[in-house]
């Protein structure tokens, strides 16, 4: 890393979380912190409860035992509308696009919050409703140039492949302007190249709109290179916590996770 | 080939959203809606009007109404009939206990009234989906009846329980009853719907229609993205319920100027207009027009095909009428699973590459 | 005993066997939709054509009389409308389903609908639309020996339909519980290509639940028919069965038969006690009112398998 | 271009022809794809996102018609037979199991259940079955800590096993993998490809593979071909196609000698394509 | 071409009230055919039947109705709607069409105002003096009007408005007879009454009425031979009382009564030549056995009244190209005297009908028949009573004037 990078305090603190369903325990005390800007990892085996995790800062899932604090407030879970509106978005493991829209209104969702005329003045389409529809209509745009998908702008998202599928998804994130991105497995069934090209786009958003990303990733070139602190947690307990090189070469997390490390690209990028 | 979108260019965004976009569209709608407005009224006649198109196009909204719900948001109904009726209802009562009120005002009122009747029904959709809502939904649709036939207040205190229609005017043009001309309610309605199908497009491509169509296609997501469900729900069962209103409105006000609630409102009515779109299209409004077109029309075709064409008997050919409506919606879903504005679609884009099949 | 509290009695019983009737109707779209994924709104109408089938399988002057000049007896013709339903089966598949694999719920459902035109009208032009009193030795009336003893009264019928039915619902409950095939239907409901991914033939396994499914719907034909004349009214039982449904589950077996006792029972307590003050016929609305309060708590039905909610 | 450069010799065990895929009646997806997968090998399917290779797995497996997709032109030939008109079952029966991108698991049914509707095709008694249960809990403990869950309700990497695992269970001769590493962990990815290699050497089961790992799959299988837009590109031994400078650059991401670090990709790279 | 007269029948042998509907149209239908056969229609002139099928909706009604009223050559001479809610949809576009409408024995009861209503027809009776003779008749059973009082006399009713129809009629009645009066509704279609069957059995009343159509007839009596409830004390309105409704419930029918007003069986002159001229010469649409069920023979009377009141209007207009107008005022002529029945080729097969100007529901008599479930045969037990006017004509009046003050009507003078 040629640039130091800075970061602000905390925007987000999880602390002693845990979450169980029935019998499973997916989280158990986790607690860590994301500060303002960063990129920050958050690894681990299958069924180690990242995704969990995110559900839980989301609002989705209400976690047993433990609080959240994020911009200043502490609570015990959110409401997943109020965490949209308070800058928190979202991309899902299991793509989670609108089948039946096209690229540009699952992207247009994404300002939902943002826009405000009222169903009135929509029914009749004139005026300030218009306005509105095109000023958002232009903010998107800007999203779908930066993410270079003009071309599929009005294909239903259900006819594209998966990695563009990965995109639009992106795209319905970035649109509502977020200051906390949470990115579930943005680059699984990616190629290196269109990795590459998300890696990109993810720095990108980092640095141009200062926007503080959480993600869950696991190619570990990819979280080596572009994270600037990694979580890792094995079986709903978080089992290292540091810079991408001190958690590469724990010993708990090489043992859960990394298995052997015999990876060209690890070892290729350790050449680095 | 003739289809061609080729050297249309649009250059800013206003014009990409236009509600058609492509000339040859905007030229289509023109002449469909020409010969609706100008040339229709000077032929139609009475068989015309109460028996093809009153009923094509009060179907149609309601068809639209449901739509909203069902195509749009994913919330599947069968309370049609049961909102019709409160549509109905409302417009009677009105109409009788304020005789000098402008029947358009009493048709909005009835649609309000309905609307918020809906969004009562609707409350059950933020815990319970699919199949099992659409079931729920016939709660309202079987209450609802039996409450109006029940409650002598509804019916005037009739005893046998029907409503009528009493004569009205607006701007001094008889409007309602048997004798007012066919051409103007056809034209009363035609321009109800029109104005209600244009307002229920916009609400489709703005920020609300967005939300719905969310909802529908994943309500967890759209949740986590900021969507309220609560919000997007009721809405939607408000808006649809204010069209299906209306439909009911103009269905006892215009069309059948008598009703029964039972008959009338039946469960049948809720099956009928759910055919309609699912026919015709989900998540379409032309679907609703094309849906309504075919559950109201075909019958009739095909009955006086059979009966005046070939001569069958009556009711060999109404056994036959039943079994081919059947096959010809298996057929439909068959070929095209997303009804007749996909097809339609699908019609266009074959047109835009014609002569090459790809 | 009190009369008060006979009538009392009279009421939950009528309303249990009331239920146990609606179950029968219900059971044949849990099958269906266990399996597949499909809400079957033929299923009346497929009750209505069993039912006219055996009728005319039986009765002098049905198409088997005119041709061959004789009727079959009851059994045969059980056995023999048995084969018509497994043929009906085919011929849907066949025709039908086989085109709309993968295709929305919603769909699928349109497309039973189609289906219950066809039926309903190749029923009318094969049966012709008049009243045919079924009997295939079902005893009727009210059971003398109830009425006697403890002045209660209940239909034969329906003790025997209640019988049939805990025969049937078992019956049932194992074969999808325990076997291959049963794991198979499951499998097939919930993700058609999958299924068809691992090998499991969609055709078979659609023409083995809509046999079975008209089976049950042959025995509901049978109950119903037997209670008010094999006729087209037959077809609207379906709507009584909705409710029932619900409350259940739409996938759970026990479900039908648990919910068509809630529903009965409930119905009658209300129609009989609370509908005198409202003036009466609320049976139809409050059944699914009931219905409606039992999924606010729980939205799958009592017994249905819970609604999977994951991003 | 397949043709002459047989893998092994001229015992093809699939054979797929010039295929034509059209989607939805007017998309046109597959425009004339040939491969051919020998006997007992291991065959790479690469090629970045749309390019076609979901599609032409399904075309083989004939899953495509639920999607509404038809195979307009060509042939699939399996065991010198074609297989076109077979039903996926048939296909099944025979020895051909897909393994679908994006773990289209049974959600409802327990993770258990799953694994033995995989072998639903089978008939060779209760003790096989549950053998090869027990070794698929061997290479995927975790499913067996999960077996009486719902698989709706286990995580994206279970349910990928899962849905491997459920495939291994058929005991197919031919399996078609869409994407097996998709989100799972990097000692995982390790073990599916080990998995992959060992059924390959020992039970002498044929694998086409659809994956983005361009290396990992190099690495592990015999030949490759590289699908862009509808079309094969290039195909060729899995190490020629190592040392193929394009590919190096573009799926492996070496140029010139060693690995960028994906911080210094400082600019989207205008992609070299070999068809437009 | 041949003038014709053209007379429509909107039918309905489909959906869920097919088995009553077919008879009552293959009764019509093969009236006039036989008239069409034996002397070449009326007068000479021949019939066209126009038949359409409603499936007894309301809204096939309305299409039928639109479809038919303009027939040629002579337009629709007199339609008959066939059900009570295709009816009320008709009345104010016939009257406007000026097409007289014949709604026999359904439909609207205060039709049977002429004043206000000058091209509806109902007669001979409507469903209030059928409630009306049949609380007279209950009286007469209990050995005098002054013992119903403390009877309870319930009402098992199809839940709509044509099941409503006697209820103020009875709510009059009990009021002035001091019985009590218990109605219960049955929702359609009725086929599970569990819960009005054991309030009925818990309540023990008196007498049972019915207002019943379709499958809730035949469920009705099932349940009530079930519950032992004594046949002849259960009375069904004359839409409840045709071989259909009894014969699924066996034995257990034998002894029900129902209201008519004209008689059973095939035994009259005129089904003779319904034979002859209808069914050997393949032109019937029903099956020969079937002649003279109760709903063929109303089917039947009702096409004898409409061409009787054609050919009136052939004779007052002294022409044989009738117009519907022509038709109205032979149908407010019509008089149909035991003669002129017996000339019909039915003698005793109803009673007489006069129809006038004001009066448009002529003699408003029913008598009673009852089931015997051995012989499987209907019989008229009872001369025909005369209604209640005290009771029911103040109903008619207070309801038709509602009408025309709601629809501007300023009623005409007789
Ligand atoms: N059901 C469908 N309807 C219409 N088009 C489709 C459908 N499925 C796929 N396509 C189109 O076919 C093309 C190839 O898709 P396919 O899924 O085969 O790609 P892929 O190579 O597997 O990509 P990925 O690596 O993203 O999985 C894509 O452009 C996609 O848009
Ligand atoms: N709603 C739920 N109900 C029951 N169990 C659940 C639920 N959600 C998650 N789990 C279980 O909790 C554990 C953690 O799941 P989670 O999805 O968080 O894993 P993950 O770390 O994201 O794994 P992967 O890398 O495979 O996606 C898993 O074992 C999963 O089966
Ligand atoms: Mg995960
Ligand atoms: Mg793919």
């Amino acid at each position: 890393m040629d640039v130091q990078r800075k970061f602000g305090d905390p925007i987000l603190e999880v602390n002693d979380i845990s979450l169980s369903f029935g019998g499973v325990t997916a989280l158990e005390n986790v607690s860590f912190d994301v500060l303002e800007g960063e990129v920050r990892a958050i690894i681990g085996p299958n069924g180690a409860g990242k995704s969990s995790m995110l559900n839980v800062i989301n609002g989705f899932y209400h976690p047993q035992q433990g609080m959240i604090t994020y911009k200043g407030e502490t609570r015990k879970q959110m409401r997943p509308h109020h965490a949209a509106s308070r800058g928190i978005a979202r991309t899902f493991q299991n793509i989670a696009l609108f089948k039946g829209m096209s690229t540009l209104d699952n992207i247009m969702t994404g300002r939902n919050t943002k826009m405000k005329k009222n169903l009135f003045w929509q029914a009749l389409h004139v005026g300030p409703a218009k306005q509105e529809e095109l000023e958002h209509r232009e903010y998107v745009e800007h999203v779908i140039d930066f993410l270079e998908i003009q071309a599929i702008r009005k294909t239903p998202v259900g006819r594209l492949p998966y990695g563009m599928q990965k995109r639009v998804e992106l795209g319905r994130a970035l649109a509502a302007e977020p200051e906390l991105l949470l990115l579930d497995e943005p680059m699984a069934g990616m190629n290196l190249e269109e990795k590459e090209d998300m890696c990109r786009f993810v720095l990108d958003v980092n640095d141009q709109f200062g926007t503080t990303i959480a993600l869950i990733e696991h190619d570990m070139g990819v979280v080596m290179d572009i994270s600037d602190r990694v979580v890792v947690l094995d079986y709903g307990k978080k089992i290292a916590d540091g810079t991408p090189d001190e958690v590469r070469s724990n010993q708990d997390v090489i043992e859960a996770y990394l298995g052997v490390v015999q990876d060209d690209e690890l070892a290729a990028s350790q050449n680095n | 080939m003739f289809y061609r979108e080729a050297g249309q260019f649009k250059d800013n965004y206003a014009s990409d959203q236009a509600l058609f976009p492509i000339a040859q569209d905007r030229w289509f709608v023109m002449i469909v809606m020409g010969i609706a407005f100008v040339i229709v009224p000077f032929y139609i006649d009475d068989y015309w009007t109460n028996a093809i198109m009153l009923p094509f196009l009060i179907y149609a909204l309601a068809a639209i109404g449901l739509n909203l719900l069902t195509g749009y948001c994913g919330q599947v109904s069968l309370g049609t009939g049961g909102f019709m009726a409160v549509g109905a209802f409302s417009t009677f009562k009105l109409t009788t206990a304020f005789p000098e009120l402008n029947f358009i005002i009493v048709v909005l009122l009835s649609g309000a009234i309905t609307a918020s009747v809906g969004v009562v029904f609707g409350i059950p959709s933020l815990r319970i989906k699919g199949f099992y809502l659409a079931v729920a939904t016939l709660a309202a649709q079987f209450f609802l009846v039996w409450m109006f036939n029940k409650f002598g207040w509804f019916l005037n205190y009739n005893p046998t329980g029907q409503i009528h229609m009493p004569p009205r005017e607006i701007f001094g043009v008889l409007i309602t009853g048997p004798r007012a001309a066919p051409e103007v309610k056809y034209l009363f309605v035609l321009i109800f719907v029109s104005l209600c199908a244009l307002a229920a497009k916009n609400i489709v491509r703005g920020r609300v229609g967005r939300s719905w169509m969310a909802i529908r296609d994943m309500d967890i997501a759209a949740e986590l993205i900021g969507i309220r469900p609560l919000e997007a729900k009721l809405t939607a069962f408000a808006v649809s319920s204010f069209y299906v209103g209306m439909a009911g409105s103009l269905y006892f006000g215009i069309w059948l100027g008598a009703a029964e609630p039972i008959e009338a409102f039946g469960i049948e009515q809720s099956f009928l207009v759910l055919f309609m779109i699912i026919i015709g299209g989900l998540g379409s409004i032309l679907g609703s027009f094309l849906g309504a077109a075919f559950i109201t029309l075909m019958p009739i075709l095909m009955k006086n095909f059979m009966v005046d064409g070939l001569g069958l008997a009556v009711v060999t050919a109404k056994h036959i009428e039943i079994t081919m409506l059947g096959v010809l919606i298996l057929f439909f879903l068959i070929v095209e699973p997303h009804g007749f504005a996909r097809l339609w679609q699908i019609a266009k884009e074959k047109l835009r590459l014609w002569p090459f099949p790809h | 005993m009190n009369p008060e509290l006979l009538f009392f009695f009279e009421t939950v019983i009528g309303g249990l066997m009331a239920g146990v009737m609606y179950s029968l109707v219900a059971l044949g779209f849990v099958l269906i939709f266990k399996a597949s994924g499909i809400f079957n709104f033929a299923q009346g109408v497929m009750c209505l054509f069993a039912a006219l089938a055996l009728y005319d399988f039986m009765a002098p002057g049905g198409w088997v009389d005119r041709w061959f000049g004789f009727t079959f007896p009851v059994w045969a013709a059980i056995a023999l409308t048995i084969v018509v339903m497994i043929i009906l089966a085919w011929l849907i598949e066949r025709f039908v389903l086989q085109y709309l694999v993968k295709q929305e719920p919603i769909i699928l459902f349109m497309a039973t609908i189609g289906l219950a035109y066809v039926l309903e009208g190749i029923g009318d032009i094969l049966f012709g639309s008049d009243v045919k009193p079924l009997d295939v030795g079902i005893p009727q009336g009210a059971s003398d020996w109830l009425w006697d003893n403890f002045n209660l009264y209940i239909e034969k019928l329906e003790i025997f339909a209640a019988a049939t039915a805990a025969v049937l619902v078992t019956v049932l409950a194992i074969f999808f519980q325990r076997t291959r095939i049963g794991r198979a239907l499951r499998a097939v409901a919930d993700d058609h290509q999958a299924a068809l991914s691992v090998g499991i033939s969609l055709r078979t396994i659609w023409v083995i639940v809509w046999s079975v499914s008209g089976i049950v719907a042959l025995v509901a034909g049978i109950m119903w028919g037997s209670k008010s004349g094999v006729q087209f009214s037959l077809s609207l039982i379906a709507l009584k069965a909705l409710p029932v449904l619900i409350l259940g589950g739409f996938t759970s077996v026990p479900g039908a038969i648990v919910g068509g006792l809630i529903i009965g029972v409930g119905e009658k307590l209300a129609e009989v006690y609370f509908g005198p003050y409202v003036g009466g016929a609320i049976e139809n609305w409050f059944a699914y009112m009931l219905a409606l309060v039992f999924l606010l708590f729980r939205p799958q039905g009592l017994f249905g398998e819970r609604i999977i909610e994951r991003v | 271009m397949a043709q002459d450069k047989a893998q092994t010799g001229n015992g093809a065990l699939l054979r797929v022809n010039n295929i034509e895929v059209i989607y939805d009646h007017v998309i046109l997806v597959l425009k004339g794809v040939s491969l051919e997968v020998a006997e007992g090998g291991v065959v790479a399917l690469l090629g970045a996102n749309g390019a076609g290779k979901s599609t032409t797995l399904k075309s083989i497996s004939n899953l495509l018609g639920a999607e509404r997709g038809v195979v307009t032109k060509g042939s699939i030939i399996y065991q010198n037979e074609s297989v076109h008109s077979l039903s996926p079952n048939e296909l099944v029966n025979r020895g051909v199991v897909q393994v679908m991108e994006g773990r289209h698991c049974f959600e409802h049914l327990t993770v258990e259940e799953n694994l033995l509707t995989g072998a639903y095709t089978r008939s060779d008694g209760r003790a096989a079955i549950q053998q090869d249960l027990e070794l698929v809990y061997k290479y995927f403990p975790r499913l067996q800590e999960r077996r009486k869950s719902q698989a709706g309700y286990t995580s994206g990497g279970e349910q990928q096993m899962l849905s491997v695992g459920r495939a291994l269970m058929a005991r197919p001769s031919l399996i078609l993998l869409d994407e097996p590493s998709m989100g799972l962990a990097p000692q995982l990815v390790e073990e599916i490809f080990d998995i992959v290699k060992r059924l390959n050497e020992n039970e002498k089961v044929t694998f086409l593979l659809a994956e983005q790992n361009t290396n990992m799959a190099l690495r592990y299988s015999k030949y490759g071909y590289i699908l862009e837009n509808g079309r094969v590109v290039l195909d060729g031994d899995a190490s020629t196609l190592l040392d193929n400078e394009d590919v190096k650059e573009f799926y492996l991401g070496v140029s010139g000698e060693e690995r960028k670090s994906f911080r210094d990709v400082k600019h989207y790279r205008r992609r070299k394509r070999w068809l437009a | 071409t041949a003038y014709e007269l053209v007379m429509p029948s909107l039918d309905y042998r489909t959906g869920p009230y097919a088995p009553n509907g077919i008879p009552f149209a293959n009764g019509y239908h093969d009236y006039l055919m036989m008239l069409n056969g034996r002397d070449g229609g009326i007068e000479g002139v021949p019939i066209k039947l126009v038949q359409c099928e409603t499936a007894y909706n309301t809204k096939q009604g309305v299409e039928c109705y639109e479809k038919v009223k303009d027939t040629a050559p002579s337009r629709s001479l007199i339609v008959q709607p066939l059900s009570t809610g295709i009816t009320y949809q008709i009345i104010p576009k016939a009257s406007v069409d000026e097409i007289p409408v014949h709604s026999m024995g359904y439909g609207r009861t205060s039709a049977a105002n002429g004043k206000v209503f000058p091209w509806i027809f109902n007669f001979p009776a409507t469903y209030w003096d059928q409630a009306a003779v049949f609380v007279k008749y209950i009286g007469e059973r209990e050995g005098g009007m002054e013992n119903l009082k403390g009877k309870k006399i319930a009402l098992v009713y199809h839940n709509s408005a044509y099941g409503k129809e006697p209820i103020r009629t009875l709510e009059k009645a009990a009021e002035k007879f001091g019985f009590e009066f218990m109605p219960l509704a049955v929702d359609h279609p009725g086929q599970e009454q569990k819960a009005t069957w054991l309030q009925i059995r818990k309540e023990k009343p008196d007498w049972v009425m019915m207002w019943g159509w379709g499958v809730m007839n035949q469920v009705a009596i099932k349940e009530a031979a079930s519950i032992r409830y004594p046949m002849d004390h259960f009375l069904g309105v004359w839409w409840s009382g045709s071989e259909n409704d009894v014969l699924p419930a066996g034995d257990g029918a034998d002894g029900y009564l129902s209201g008519a007003f004209h008689a059973p069986g095939d035994t009259f002159p005129v089904h003779d030549d319904i034979k002859k001229h209808v069914y050997d010469t393949d032109k019937a649409l029903g099956e020969r056995d079937r002649i003279g069920e109760v709903l063929y023979n109303r089917g039947l009377i009702a096409a004898v009244y409409a061409t009787e009141a054609i050919r009136n209007a052939m004779k007052i207009h002294n022409t044989k190209e009738v117009t519907p107008t022509m038709v109205r005022d032979g149908m407010e002529a019509l008089d149909l005297t035991e003669d002129r029945l017996k000339e019909l080729g039915l003698p005793d097969f109803t009673i007489p009908v006069k129809v006038t100007c004001d009066n448009h529901a002529g003699p408003r008599k029913v008598a009673i028949q009852r089931w015997d479930a051995k012989a499987k045969k209907w019989s008229m037990i009872t001369d025909f009573y005369d209604t209640m006017n005290d009771i029911v004509d103040p109903l008619i009046e207070e309801d038709s004037s509602a009408y025309a003050k709601e629809n501007n009507i300023t009623p005409r003078d007789c």
